[in-house]
């Protein structure tokens, strides 16, 4: 595991520092998607499938597509777009990193408890046991857990949408509420975006959106 | 009434006025103005009978709280956006320039819906209790504010201003997300109490090694800087306020600010209270304060754009404000705590920007200019309006008997009788007492412009009529609340 | 598997690349990637810690991948809006670069 | 009822802003204010005491009140000064028809200002009254001033704000300390300060109301400033608004007597520089207004050496004469300053010039002008029958009050003996003043001078006779202290026992030797 | 006598004054009477007092708490005596002056200020206590400068007027530090409470004592010019005539010994024994010398008398300081006869000058006695008694002086003896210049008889000049009297040599000055320096030059510069470059706002973790 680890977090970091480097935008936007996939790489290492999948959905899909979408809308391929920043900005725009990390390596010398562990599938199923209903009809959770693999979509479904059953271990509240802040949020910036790109006599759509 | 019918009512009427504004006809405009404005007033009336939700709705109670704070921010938020649209309203000649079809109203209906989904933003802000819907909130907040920052997209300071905020914006949710995550990553949990109760715990591992815990707090901090305008992270402040369309920046120094103390105070608060934070969060607040109240008043001397100077003196009062917090204290039989404080701080500090930024609008109307020198020779001009604007700078700059010096009396009371118990405050004090002293030069500054100097020409500057009742409102509300402050005080409860 | 540790040392140095992408680079759509990019950094952390804070039942801790679902969310409001501002300003002034946005100051 | 003094000429700011004639709604409005304050001190004098003051709460934790009325004799006597002085600059100067309203509004303003900080029972009025004044001060100068009006503007401002914020600061800290839920005095009195933060209070209060007092080495806004403003500005502030910072330190004094004490000798210093310091400068000025100026600075020092001698003694009842000698001193300075302001403005609207170089002669040409002024001069330089004499007389005998024949002198009795060299000093500027403007050949500048109308005189005649009766019975004034019903000035039984300690009796002393034997 | 009389004389000149000012500016008719009305008044109840007990009237004037400031009359046999001296001289001069006068424009303010000064002068007699005497101290101070001041458009009396005013305020500086240090020792203002308190005086130590009365003496060295504070008095001679009679050479200037002999007389003599006295009494002598020393090379016939008068004063000084048995006695006798024939000596000057139209250079009259015999009578009859010529007034209380010199310091007694001889020497060239010999000027050429108005005057004086000696007539009159123990027999040495020093003082006088136009001692250097009035004048100028004025220039310089510029100035400079460079800060450019944040990150990082 730890090869796979090491090897995705070098194609994160390199993705990164590739989008940071490039000179052309198009060149960074295709690094990041780089990196981006490693970074989803490292979700499914740690048991985090499902949002490693959004994420190359979302980020290399959605977004990216935007990204290089624009770069060409815009036609920002003349040589005037790369100009250099100031050896002056640049020292500093290494510095303030490297001084970043270092304080954050210190951080992490005392973070403790950070051994992996295998999880304990099996065990956790029994959380998940519901007693009212029959052994057979319990949720799919509990039989995935049983068959040791990790239901991740349906317990983020679980943490996200709540579980109000008589179940004490697994009664959570959920995240109704901010969903419903999020969905003004999307309402909002599909609005905004169409106010600032609406063009005269032109019909209220094509704003793009994720 | 549960209160979170309040942000659902102010949501629908958002939704509503984007539907008249989508479907409506040509005088749909005018239409949208008068209803968000309405519509938002009347929000006031539930208000009064809304009560706390009941505490078994899980779901809710995780997120959402509703105590004297959140009513009193609440109220602010939709004071400020009333006040705010009104302000637009008197703004649109100039908003309508630099839309898409210059000289009509078209495409500006956006302008007057989007003000309402912020308020609703704000008012969930003032309810979060927990990093998540803190984070959601804010974000709604913000992401209103870029699209209206750059709203007037033919002029380029609007746009320079909305591609800066974007850019720093999206760098302070950048901290705040990863801050969010070390705090969530140390204390196992979102929700604010339990993090009060995680990190007050003397015995846990927490306690013996908080580094990680005050690197999460730090970033999280740095990010709430941003939205209060707080040194290190004011920058945007200035080149914001002043590209932004002058009641979007009203709103951005009154209401986003706001907003961002409460959250401030809720952050802060747990924080505060535990034994093994609460020095090295004074420390930290206290540098911010000390640094915010340099920056914002030494910078502010030498400004001779009026919008640039109230964006300077907005950095000013965070910096009083923060002095406040940075002396924690929770209050007692005889002084008020920080909290109320706070509360009275921008309470006062609402009237009295909005006013001052209505008198801005009205003169930016005339001379289509923001330099203090459009206001030469006001005072002949237009002398009503010269006695206002005196007052309304007066009472910024703190002058007693005004409001705005309720607010700075008790910041620095605050402060020094919680100096005693920490010796360090002194030196926020001494510097607050430094900004205090060079804010009379700025404000007085403008005062002098409206007397001293001659005015270009002798033209009447006319007020339009809403200018002209609000701004009358609002200074007769700013010498009252300096005689009378205690009905701020039943309004948050004190 | 690594441990918690490395997981947050990748994510950090991710995030501190992204900052210095914001600081060095001087076109503004390559500075929004790299905002992207410290969201994501964060999202890794937030992920790590999910995994290691473990709950009663050894289980990861889900409500930090549903706060990383958020963050995803408002990221791509973000990029909307952002993108929406920046073509504006493109348009109207021909420029990306944040050098030639220095009309205010002071 | 002590609202009214309040109200009157608010009520007049409103009747000028809704298009009255504004000078003459500054005039009633001053003149119902001086009716007002004298019918109070009437009653105070009587022993009425009831129904005088309001106090509703304007802000209920911590307590603060919109406390008015008379608190003590010594609130009673600035009340008066205020009144009289306002009276006076109303219907002195005039300006073009344009700033008509604006100066009459100002003047109302800081009369209003004024008189509320003295009629203030609660701290937190007592300082914003004071401020209230600092705007309209500002503009007025800024206007209407003379000379660098605009720079001198800003320094007196920000002076005048930097002095306020230390103030405030030792105020904060005062209540603080305090541990008072209630800022009105009667409360506020009553609490004791902790011993450690006395020294601090006390530093923080001398040098904001020294600031606001223009005590050395904060000083250098004053002279300026009352050449420059306008001649009811001028009178206003120096003789009244700037008694606020003395009567602030007269009024918080025993709250913190220790540390008071603890910084005895730097008052001395610095008070010792207002005289003498202040006092050479004085000498040097080349023109009337800023040696008028420089001199009501310098006078200030001698109030300070009461101060000082009140606070040698530690409490009131120790020394009983230092602050009846402060504030009779007060009230003779500010109506002097006010009368020499007034006439100043009017020799200059009459000659052009205040040049003492350019000047000379004046007296052939306008007798009663130099009558006036001379008898104004005369009083600011302590000329016995006139008020200030039997202030700075009582100074001096406080300030050798607690002095003990038999040891050497103490730091405030050698003070005493440099302030009376100031005697010396102020006749020196005076006279030379006065010799330059008034006696003499006649120079170019006063041929054409005219004396003054009956109606310039009215408020210079007004002043003078203030002067003269206060100087001729200044127990009127002392009286209106002797029968405090509360506040600093207690009754005087407790002084009774000190007599011994003041006349020490010879014989005890030869007994005790026998005893010993 | 009801108390309302003796109030009444004090504020009868008062109202007088007042009324005068306020209301008959523009009738100096009026105006004229009220005043001469008020000082004949005070006169008769002058008069009418004599007969009166003795008795203290009392009023509060200033309370403050448990402590009272009074005013009060103390009416005693000094006082008594003293009134007299004051309110007749004072009417005599009212008189003299209506004539004197009568052209003057500003005849009403000349009167009103002569009755302030009646006023004032009352209240220094009969001050009951220390601050009640300071008050009208000052007040004659006052009047002198309004008076000396009257022709105010003449840069000299402007200037003699300020002087006058100034050196008094120097002296009154002393003064009020020795008040107040022994109200510190003897605990009490009042002079009848005083000697309660004398048994305190043996415990303080005599050295604080002797320092209290020698700042005591400082007031009056200032008022009665004594020498180093005596420069005031010959330029006071500016003033009208009548005013220098009665002002700066019968009353006022007296009013130092005055106050000096009350305190003795309160707080008993043993106050001045010790260096206290000593000094006192020197200090005397020397003025006296100086001033006689000075008056015989002058030739304003004013100042010749100013002169005379400061040497006389010195006398008195040293009487009093002597602190013998009756030596002040002796001194207050001497102010009394004294101030008959001074005053005399003024208003007959006064005459000579009104007949000369304002010629006052002795040298540029002569032959006067041809013209008006009646004034030269009368002058020659203060000379006379000035001359201190047997039986004139001056000689009974200036041989009690010798006398009392001799007995207690032998070496001042010799210093007197000098001043003797100078007298009649200098009051001889005085005569002989301007009465006899032939007319040298146009005024004196012209002169003719003075009227009656101011001859009336002149013969009452003269008459006082000449019986106010007898012992009758001065245990009636004067203010502290006591009868002479010594003879006047050829036995006394005292008298020998005192006479011998009169006849050399004559003679010398006759030989020098006899049948000549000008002074023939002018061109002698020590002449010169007395001609000079020893430098005084220069030396102060040169003091108050360098101590005043170029301190003043100095400190208003640092004034303007270290508080001003450097203090002020700096703080605003460095809070507006600090602001500036906040301001560079915000260069507009993205990347720098961004840069920034990343540093305040990292500090904040830093400050909040690891700066623990």
């Amino acid at each position: 595991m730890p090869v796979f680890f090491y090897a995705f977090a070098a194609v994160s970091v390199i993705g990164a520092i590739a989008l940071v480097c490039f000179r052309n935008p198009v060149s960074s936007a295709i690094s990041m998607v780089g990196s981006f996939v490693g970074l989803a790489a490292l979700f499914i290492g740690l048991n985090a499938y499902f949002v490693g999948i959004i994420q190359i959905l979302v980020y290399a899909g959605a977004i990216m597509v935007l990204f290089l979408f624009i770069i060409m809308l815009l036609d920002l391929k003349a040589p005037s777009a790369f100009k250099r920043s100031s050896p002056l900005i640049l020292v500093g725009g290494l510095i303030i990193p490297f001084s970043f990390v270092i304080q954050l390596s210190t951080v992490l010398s005392e973070v403790r408890g950070g051994d992996p562990k295998a999880l304990p599938l099996q065990d956790a199923a029994e959380s998940f046991y519901d007693h009212e209903r029959d052994p057979d009809n319990q949720s799919e959770i509990y039989n995935s857990l049983q068959k040791k693999s990790l239901p991740d979509v349906n317990l983020i479904g679980l943490t996200l949408f709540g579980h109000k059953g008589d179940n004490a271990s697994i009664r959570t509240p959920g995240y109704n509420f901010p969903l419903q802040i999020i969905g003004v949020l999307l309402l909002v910036a599909t609005v905004g975006v169409v106010a600032l790109s609406l063009k005269r006599k032109q019909s209220k759509s094509g704003g793009p959106e994720s | 009434m549960p209160a979170y019918w309040l942000e659902a009512t102010v949501v629908i009427l958002g939704l509503i006025l984007l539907l008249i504004e989508a479907f409506g006809k040509s005088v749909s405009r005018e239409l949208v103005r008068r209803v968000s404005i309405g519509g938002l007033a009347f929000t006031l009336v539930p208000l009064y009978f809304a009560v706390t939700p009941p505490t078994d709705n899980a779901e809710l109670a995780r997120f959402y709280i509703y105590d004297n704070w959140a009513v009193f921010f609440k109220i602010l938020a939709i004071v400020a956006t009333i006040l705010v649209l009104l302000m637009a309203y008197d703004y649109r000649k100039v908003l309508n320039q630099f839309t898409e079809e210059p000289g009509t109203d078209h495409g500006t209906g956006e302008f007057y819906a989007l003000p309402v989904f912020a308020c609703a933003g704000m008012m969930w802000m003032a309810s979060a209790r927990d990093l998540v819907s803190i984070f959601v909130s804010l974000e709604l907040v913000t992401i209103t504010f870029y699209i209206l920052v750059a709203y007037m997209r033919r002029q380029v300071g609007s746009l320079e201003a909305g591609v800066k905020y974007l850019i720093l914006g999206a760098l302070s949710t950048g901290f705040l997300v990863y801050g969010i995550a070390w705090i969530y990553g140390v204390t196992h949990t979102t929700n604010l109490a339990e993090i009060g109760i995680a990190i007050s715990d003397p015995d846990s591992a927490l306690a013996a090694n908080p580094s990680p815990l005050f690197f999460g707090l730090s970033l999280m901090l740095l990010s709430l800087a941003f939205k209060i305008g707080a040194a290190p992270m004011h920058l945007w402040i200035p080149d914001v306020y002043q590209g932004a369309p002058t009641p979007i920046t009203a709103f951005l120094s009154v209401g986003s600010k706001a907003a961002g103390f409460i959250v401030a105070l809720r952050i802060l608060e747990p924080f505060f209270n535990s034994e093994i934070t609460k020095s090295q969060t004074t420390l930290i607040v206290l540098i911010m304060a000390g640094l915010t109240l340099l920056v914002g008043n030494l910078a502010a001397l030498g400004q001779t754009n009026f919008k640039r100077l109230l964006a300077y003196s907005s950095i000013a009062h965070a910096g009083f404000l923060l002095l406040a917090i940075a002396a924690w204290h929770p209050g007692d039989a005889g002084s008020l705590s920080t909290h109320q404080v706070v509360s009275l701080y921008l309470a006062t500090y609402l009237v009295i920007t909005l006013g001052a930024f209505f008198v801005l609008v009205v003169v930016r109307n005339a001379d289509d200019s923001d330099e203090i020198s459009a206001f030469d020779g006001l005072g002949r001009r237009n002398p009503s309006l010269a006695v206002c604007a005196t007052i309304l700078l007066s009472a910024l700059a703190g002058l007693p008997l005004t409001a705005g010096f309720i607010g700075k009396f008790f910041a620095f009371q605050l402060a020094i009788s919680s100096a005693s118990a920490n010796k360090v405050l002194w030196l926020g004090i001494g510097i607050g007492f430094i900004g205090v002293a060079a804010s009379f030069y700025y404000y007085l500054k403008v005062v002098r412009a409206i007397y001293w100097r001659e005015p270009a020409h002798e033209k009447e500057l006319p007020v339009p009529r809403i200018s002209r009742f609000v701004i009358l409102s609002l200074t007769a509300l700013t010498i009252l609340l300096g005689f009378w402050p205690n009905p701020i005080l039943w309004l948050i409860g004190g | 598997m690594a441990s918690l540790q490395e997981y947050l040392f990748i994510s950090g140095l991710l995030f501190a690349i992204g900052l210095a992408g914001v600081l060095i680079r001087r076109n503004i759509i390559v500075i929004f990637m790299c905002l992207e990019l410290m969201l994501s950094a964060a999202n890794l952390t937030l992920v790590a810690f999910s995994r290691f804070n473990t709950g009663e039942n050894g289980l990861p801790d889900y409500n930090g991948q549903v706060l990383v679902f958020f963050i995803i969310t408002v990221a791509a409001a973000e990029v909307a809006v952002g993108l929406a501002i920046i073509v504006a300003l493109y348009r109207a002034r021909q420029t990306v670069d944040v050098k030639e946005l220095t009309s205010m100051r002071g | 009822m002590t609202a009214c003094l309040l109200l009157i000429p608010l009520i007049g700011v409103i009747a000028i802003l809704r298009g009255r004639d504004p000078g003459a709604t500054a005039r009633l409005a001053t003149a119902l204010m001086l009716a007002t304050g004298i019918l109070l001190a009437g009653l105070w004098a009587m022993g009425i005491r009831d129904g005088l003051s309001i106090a509703p709460v304007v802000l209920s934790k911590p307590e603060i009140r919109l406390g008015l009325g008379l608190y003590d004799g010594m609130s009673v006597i600035m009340m008066l000064l205020s009144v009289v002085v306002a009276f006076a600059a109303a219907r002195t100067g005039s300006c073009k028809k344009r700033h008509e309203s604006l100066w009459n509004i100002s003047l109302l303003l800081v009369a209003a200002g004024a008189v509320g900080a003295f009629i203030s029972t609660d701290l937190f009025f007592f300082y914003a009254f004071h401020e209230l004044a600092l705007v309209p001060t500002f503009l007025m100068i800024g206007i209407l001033g003379r000379g660098e009006r605009k720079i001198i503007a800003w320094k007196a401002t920000i002076y005048l704000a930097f002095g306020s914020i230390v103030l405030l600061a030792g105020l904060l800290w005062l209540t603080a300390a305090s541990g008072t839920s209630s800022l009105a005095f009667e409360d506020l009195l009553k609490t004791s300060i902790p011993a450690e933060d006395q020294p601090g209070i006390a530093l923080f209060l001398i040098i904001g109301f020294g600031t606001l007092v223009s005590l050395f080495p904060f000083h250098s806004w004053a002279a300026p400033t009352y050449a420059s403003a306008p001649a009811p500005i001028s009178m206003l502030h120096a003789g009244v608004l700037k008694k606020f910072g003395l009567y602030g330190l007269l009024r918080l004094h025993p709250l913190v007597p220790e540390g008071m004490s603890h910084w005895l000798n730097l008052v001395i210093v610095l008070l010792i520089g207002n005289i003498l310091w202040v006092g050479f400068v004085t000498i040097n000025q080349k023109r009337l207004d800023l040696m008028l100026g420089n001199s009501s600075v310098m006078h200030m020092g001698y109030i300070f050496l009461a101060f000082a001698a009140l606070i040698e003694a530690g409490a009131q009842t120790e020394n009983p004469v230092a602050m009846p000698a402060a504030i009779l001193l007060m009230f003779a300075h500010g109506v002097t300053i006010a009368m020499l302001f007034g006439l100043t403005d009017r020799l200059e609207k009459k000659t052009g010039t205040l040049d003492l170089r350019n000047l000379g002669g004046l007296a052939s040409h306008t007798p009663k002008l130099a009558f006036l002024f001379g008898l104004a001069a005369m009083a600011s330089i302590g000329l016995p029958g006139l008020a200030n004499f039997a202030g700075e007389v009582m100074v001096f005998i406080a300030g050798f009050k607690g002095w003990q024949a038999g040891s050497g002198l103490g730091s405030v009795q050698i003070a005493t003996i440099i302030a009376l060299w100031g005697l010396v000093i102020s006749a020196v500027y005076m006279l030379r003043a006065y010799r330059r403007t008034f006696q003499g050949p006649g120079g170019s500048h006063i041929e054409n001078a005219e004396d003054l109308s009956s109606k310039d005189r009215r408020p210079a005649i007004f002043l003078a006779f203030v002067l003269v009766i206060v100087g001729l019975f200044p127990n009127l004034l002392l009286g209106l202290l002797e029968n405090s019903g509360s506040g600093a000035s207690e009754p005087s039984e407790v002084q009774k026992p000190l007599e011994p300690a003041l006349l020490p009796d010879p014989k005890p002393q030869p007994r005790q030797a026998m005893l010993a034997n | 006598m009801p108390e309302f009389f003796s109030w009444s004389i004090l504020l009868l000149p008062l109202c007088s004054a007042a009324v005068i000012q306020l209301l008959l500016r523009e009738m100096a008719g009026i105006a004229v009477r009220m005043s001469v009305g008020s000082a004949a008044t005070t006169f008769v109840i002058a008069l009418v007092m004599l007969g009166s007990e003795d008795r203290t009237l009392a009023v509060q004037w200033a309370t403050a708490g448990s402590f009272h400031i009074e005013i009060g009359l103390i009416i005693d046999d000094l006082s008594r005596g003293m009134m007299i001296v004051v309110t007749g001289v004072g009417l005599l001069v009212h008189l003299f002056s209506l004539a004197y006068m009568k052209e003057d424009e500003a005849r009403a303010r000349y009167f009103a200020g002569l009755s302030i000064f009646m006023f004032s002068m009352t209240g220094i007699v009969l001050a009951s206590n220390f601050i009640m005497m300071f008050i009208f101290w000052e007040l004659v101070g006052f009047s002198s400068y309004l008076l000396i001041g009257h022709w105010f458009q003449k840069n000299s009396a402007a200037e003699a007027a300020k002087k006058a005013f100034l050196v008094n305020r120097i002296g009154d500086f002393g003064f009020m530090i020795g008040i107040l240090m022994l109200w510190g020792i003897l605990g009490t203002f009042a002079f009848r409470e005083m000697s309660e308190s004398t048994t305190v005086i043996a415990q303080n130590s005599s050295t604080l004592t002797g320092i209290a009365v020698l700042l005591v003496f400082c007031g009056a060295l200032g008022k009665s010019a004594q020498v180093p504070l005596h420069v005031w008095l010959p330029d006071a001679m500016e003033g009208p005539t009548p005013v220098s009679a009665l002002i700066h050479a019968a009353t006022m200037v007296a009013a130092g010994v005055y106050m000096l002999f009350r305190l003795q007389l309160s707080a008993g003599i043993e106050i001045f024994e010790g260096f206290a006295g000593t000094t006192i009494a020197w200090i005397g002598g020397i003025t006296s010398l100086l001033a006689a020393l000075m008056a015989t090379q002058q030739d304003d016939i004013k100042r010749v008398l100013a002169y005379s008068t400061l040497s006389q004063l010195g006398y008195m000084v040293m009487a009093v300081g002597l602190a013998g048995e009756h030596s002040a006695e002796a001194g207050m006798f001497h102010l009394y006869t004294h101030a008959w024939f001074k005053a005399l000596l003024f208003l007959g000057s006064g005459a000579v000058i009104y007949a000369c139209h304002h010629e006052q250079n002795i040298w540029k009259m002569g032959g006067l006695f041809q013209r008006m015999r009646k004034t030269t009578v009368t002058f020659a009859v203060g000379t006379a008694a000035l001359m201190a010529i047997y039986p004139l007034s001056g000689f009974w209380s200036k041989e009690q002086i010798l006398e009392a010199a001799h007995h207690d310091q032998p070496v001042l007694f010799w210093l007197a003896i000098i001043v003797a001889t100078l007298t009649p020497f200098y009051m001889t060239r005085l005569f002989i210049v301007a009465f006899l010999g032939k007319g040298r000027g146009h005024g004196a050429q012209a002169a003719k008889e003075v009227p009656p108005l101011m001859l009336y005057p002149l013969f009452a004086l003269s008459c006082m000049a000449v019986i106010a000696g007898f012992t009758p007539v001065a245990e009636t009159l004067s203010p502290a009297f006591h009868h002479p123990s010594h003879s006047f027999s050829l036995a006394n040495p005292v008298f020998l040599i005192s006479l011998a020093a009169l006849l050399v003082g004559i003679g010398s006088g006759i030989l020098v000055y006899r049948g000549r136009d000008a002074d023939p001692l002018e061109g002698n250097t020590i002449f010169k320096i007395f001609r000079n009035k020893f430098y005084f004048d220069e030396v102060y100028l040169v003091l108050v030059r360098v101590f005043q004025n170029a301190v003043a220039i100095v400190v208003h310089f640092l004034d303007d510069f270290i508080i001003g510029n450097l203090l002020v100035g700096g703080l605003v400079r460095t809070a507006s470059g600090v602001g500036n460079l906040f301001r560079k800060l915000q260069s507009g450019n993205l990347q720098g706002y961004a840069f920034l944040f990343g540093a305040g990150i990292i500090l904040i990082i830093y400050l909040t973790v690891f700066a623990r």
